[in-house]
């Protein structure tokens, strides 16, 4: 079992035609990813990798059956061409693109709400479940297939502690980016929920960092509702205070948000909590030696 | 991008919210002859102005000229006084507080109000929770009357028909202008009615697409206002995110986590970051390169982290981007590579061409660039 | 049993202190109804038939718990009212206001599905469990209780109906005018679909007009999953074809929707064809010889 | 409202859709000196109109004017033209229909879009279905740009960027002005780009509320045209339903089901109606007083038929209605009276008081007033 994703995922890519589009393509699909059609507009008729491209989601949907949908499309096209996959009845939408004004984002995320199809993203490097299916640009190398399932706001912090889990020969169940915010559509408890529910997944890591309240909201559902382990790894402790890096969700408002307040909060839930990836591979051994 | 009071106000009137009337004073203005009362504003980006003396009242009883060249001598958390506003003198009867922006963790607009308003809002946010009232928005439905009479009612309201204009206007300019912020503090009664006497407006940058001449205007006012040294080196172009700070390792990272995780990790070795880059989405050999003179152009930096685990990234064309910078710019500072993920195998062939060591372990380099800097 | 409404529904009333709102409070009380809040902008604290009276929804569910709400508000303020409702999660709303801008309808048919709030009407009268609870209009003297569903477009033509069949001794599980269009929330088919479900009513009245294609595919739906017995009554045989007779509904499109569309597409269906109410009282009859 | 094509066509204007320059010919105008070709139009209301001969192209070799008085004394559909609408004259190369309306079974709005356009677009809406394309509006969305591209697709459009300014504008208009409908058949395809030929927009009386003055200024314009007679009964304050036919009896009733059964009832005894009245929303005794003079204006009637059944609709105020009737304006015609309903025992009294009889039975007095309207 994964999570969101499997084996059998029939995958739509939306901006199929475009550099970033075509090349992840390409390793999706070496992956094994099973990507039945792709959309740019204009570009209808044409091939990627063998994959046919329509001109619209609908002409996809008409031709073939559809299960999830990821998009490269940048940020000023980014409102319609999710529009379009939700009002087609896509269930589930990887958004990879940063950079799509607030406002749309917004939209985004209530039209998928309202019509149910379940969002990770924006700014979200996507998903894989190693050895299945791979919805994402997760690089393949650092993972293989195991029983930890890992979900992360940052995509480079998923791969980074991936890469060490498997170089201790742990492998993962499902690793998840949610993206890096300020507005996000599927939450960490989301997928927390998801792991607590999958039955391949037996240790869970949460990868958090500075900034917003979503670790202490995940903190409080783990508290209720998870009872399989939960590794928690907090960065950007030492990070300049009032000064944003990168993520406009990376800046301490206030007393909210910092490092110090979410693995207070993680530690109070019953979480273990880890300073670097080394910490995790410890914390599973020890998990798993009890 | 964050508006002056001045220019949120000009979205204002033309929104029909009433303002003040006034003029703008530049630093380098000869003074006029004014007609007092009037209240006299320093233009700055940043909050917690008037708890620094930045507004003035001048009554006529000393020469208007003596708070000018105050206000021009003042620093407001670090920002020059480069303009002032002149506004007529209105009388306050009750101020209240009033803004727009999104729910976050909700994905929603919401509209905040407080029964009092003024430089004490954040306090009494803390304070008076009660006096603090959010109404959520629903970004298809828009702000409907019941939702207007409710908040009227709650902080007290007695003028619906202009507070519902007021309210209907700042959400118009929410939407239309793309704004993450429309804030007015304090929205005063006053004998003529409710007047927004400070306006806080901010854009999102990532909107530019669609509001290219109003970010040129408002860009252009800006350089007028602060002249040169406005832009740091950011450019509409890229998406890279330049933070200059005080130490003296530059780092560079291609994605938030690992980047953060670094930072704490030099922290831990007992280094300091003299600053850091993020290269955001938009990867490829330029941006690394851009990256990497930004970095170098600090002279206080000894040693260089690039920290590099692609998704979306491709190593190859970082290390085109690091091979060109070592053979144009190569200022002899030492740079510590750790290169993995999309196309590393390219990546580290490039590399190894071009005979620059790259590592595999971030623990490692950190170690070394921390030593490093520190041993020079 | 009845559907949509029961003994214990507790109602709000929209509009409590106008002319209508107050007089139709009065008999729904008188009836058994449980109405326990009112509302009406600016007459908060005040009273109506010992029912307190609110400014605001939110207030009246603040202080109670409420199933569902009916509305006497006129049509300029129709749309935000009842956006407060479904705001509100109140699950079921009756909106009798006829004259509400098309634009307005839509949106609050819209909002409602997208909240999951059932909406009869607008311009409908409401509905009746005989006995039990009446969130309407429908003069209760034309009503006993007994296991006779009835759905009509048109109220008249229910009480019309109702009257006939109490007077020859056969009563009603539930009576529910859905509205004369052209717009609806609950359709025909929804109002069918929930007394196939309810163990109650053992046959099924179906009372139609001229124009629209909603009979028509009622009658689908009955082909396809209704297996008590249907009586249909459909005027407006006689009506000058393309005129506007009240319901804008009423217009005869084309060849759709005329009586004889609806009739032919009905018996098709199994549907028994009254042309009158005493028909129905006599198929009634039969159906229960049988 | 049915707005005249010219009014619409001012509209699009406004909105930015191109239409052909012209000017509007009232049938008292004097003909004056214009310059060939032109497109004569006559305005009227009704469907049809370029199948009647309503529309002429003066190429200059007659007189014009012959012209302009053959298509004012055209009746189409029975209604007389009284207005001509003279238009320049442009190269049509390919005609398409769009239109936005409401899909009522749906409750939603859709784009309805003709690779053909033109006076036969109710054939091919028939006879080739596979020419007409619907497009699904979500009210609170709004078109997005995948839907215009295709429906451009569908009917082969090439000028996107013209054709998507034309449909955001049609949209526009159609939330803006509280529309129910916005067609435009045909939209040109000339040399000079997209080109709205024809216009028809309806508006929705119900929203009159929120576009007073709009509808003030449209009515005016139609009564200009219509001359007296436009208004035929109905007054904004109320909410009857009127419809004038040619029998003998009036009928009045409460409520449309029962109304239309009515109706029904009449035929199967083998009479005829000569007006129907539906007191609709708000029944009141001024209305059914105002109903009862409507019906009796048509000096046809033989007998009257009253039917209530009401739910909100108060038997007291019936009677008082019908009272009034009966003591002021009493015309000697039978009225026969079905009863019942909310206030039934109070209406029922009142009537017995005043001496006029009401019955239970609708079977009944439909029979009555038949026989009445036969023997007379």
């Amino acid at each position: 079992m994964s999570v969101l994703i499997n084996k059998n995922t029939k995958v739509l890519v939306l901006g199929i035609t475009g550099r970033s589009g075509k090349l992840q393509t390409k390793i999706m699909k070496k992956y094994g990813t099973n990507i039945v059609a792709g959309v740019t507009p204009g570009k209808g008729g044409s091939e990627v990798e063998g994959i046919p491209v329509y001109d619209f989601v609908k002409e996809a949907i008409d031709n073939h059956n559809i299960d999830a949908a990821i998009s490269f499309v940048p940020p000023p096209y980014a409102k319609d061409s999710c529009f379009e996959i939700i009002e087609n009845n896509i269930k589930f939408l990887v958004i990879t693109a940063e950079g799509i004004p607030d406002h749309d984002v917004v939209e985004i995320i209530k039209y998928a709400e309202y019509k149910g199809t379940k969002v990770l993203g924006p700014g979200s490097a996507g998903l894989i479940s190693p050895g299945k299916c791979k919805l994402g640009v997760h690089p393949p190398r650092m993972y293989k297939e195991g029983h930890v399932g890992i979900v992360s706001k940052s995509g480079a912090l998923s791969y980074e502690v991936g890469k060490t889990l498997t170089e201790y020969g742990m492998g993962q169940s499902t690793v998840v980016a949610i993206g890096g915010g300020p507005f996000w559509g599927l939450a960490q408890l989301d997928i927390i929920k998801l792991f607590q529910q999958d039955e391949k997944t037996k240790i869970i890591i949460l990868l958090g960092e500075i900034g917003g309240t979503m670790e202490e909201e995940a903190a409080k559902f783990i508290k209720k509702n998870v009872s399989k382990p939960i590794i928690s790894f907090i960065v950007g402790s030492s990070a300049p205070k009032g000064k944003s890096l990168g993520h406009a969700g990376a800046i301490i408002e206030g007393n909210l948000g910092t490092a110090e307040s979410k693995v207070n909060a993680l530690k109070k839930a019953g979480a273990y909590i880890a300073n670097n990836p080394e910490d995790i591979v410890e914390l599973i051994n020890k998990i798993e030696d009890k | 991008m964050k508006l002056y009071e001045f220019q949120g106000k000009e979205i204002f009137k033309k929104y029909g919210i009433p303002v003040q009337s006034g003029f703008l004073i530049y630093a380098n203005d000869e003074v006029k002859h004014f007609t007092p009362p009037l209240v006299l504003k320093a233009q700055v980006l940043v909050g917690g102005r008037g708890k620094a003396g930045g507004i003035k009242v001048w009554d006529g009883s000393i020469d208007v000229s003596k708070i000018i060249n105050e206000l021009f001598a003042l620093k407001i958390k670090k920002e020059k006084v480069n303009a002032i506003l002149a506004l007529e003198k209105v009388d306050i009867l009750r101020e209240i507080y009033i803004s727009i922006t999104f729910n976050k963790s909700r994905s929603i607009h919401v509209l905040i109000a407080g029964t009092s308003g003024g430089i004490d809002i954040e306090k009494t946010a803390k304070l008076n929770k009660e006096k603090i009232h959010f109404v959520e928005i629903d970004p298809f439905l828009g702000i409907s009357e019941y939702q207007i009479r409710g908040i009227a009612k709650k902080i007290n309201i007695k003028s619906y028909l202009e507070f519902k204009k007021i309210i209907m206007a700042m959400y118009n300019i929410f939407k239309e202008y793309d704004a993450t912020l429309v804030e007015i503090n304090p929205l005063a009664m006053t004998p003529d009615g409710l007047i927004a006497i400070d306006s806080k407006i901010n854009l999102d940058d990532h909107s530019y697409f669609r509001h290219e001449e109003l970010f040129k205007k408002f860009k252009k006012e800006k350089k007028l206002i602060q002249g040169k040294g406005l832009d740091i080196s950011k450019s509409r172009d890229d998406t890279i995110t330049y933070v200059p700070l005080s130490g003296n390792i530059g780092v560079i990272s291609d994605g938030a986590g690992t980047g953060l995780f670094t930072l704490d990790l030099i922290s831990k070795f007992g280094g300091t970051v003299a600053n850091y880059c993020e290269l955001g989405g938009i990867t490829n050999s330029e941006a690394m390169l851009k990256s990497l003179k930004m970095v170098t152009g600090d002279s206080m930096i000894k040693s260089i982290l690039v920290v590099l685990i692609g998704g979306f990234n491709r190593m190859d064309e970082m290390a085109k981007g690091i091979i060109k910078f070592k053979k144009e710019f190569n200022k002899d500072i030492p740079i510590f590579i750790r290169m993995c993920g999309t196309k590393e195998e390219v990546g580290k062939q490039l590399m190894r061409n071009a005979n620059i060591p790259v590592y595999n372990s971030l623990n490692d380099i950190v170690e070394k660039a921390v030593n490093k800097a520190m041993e020079s």
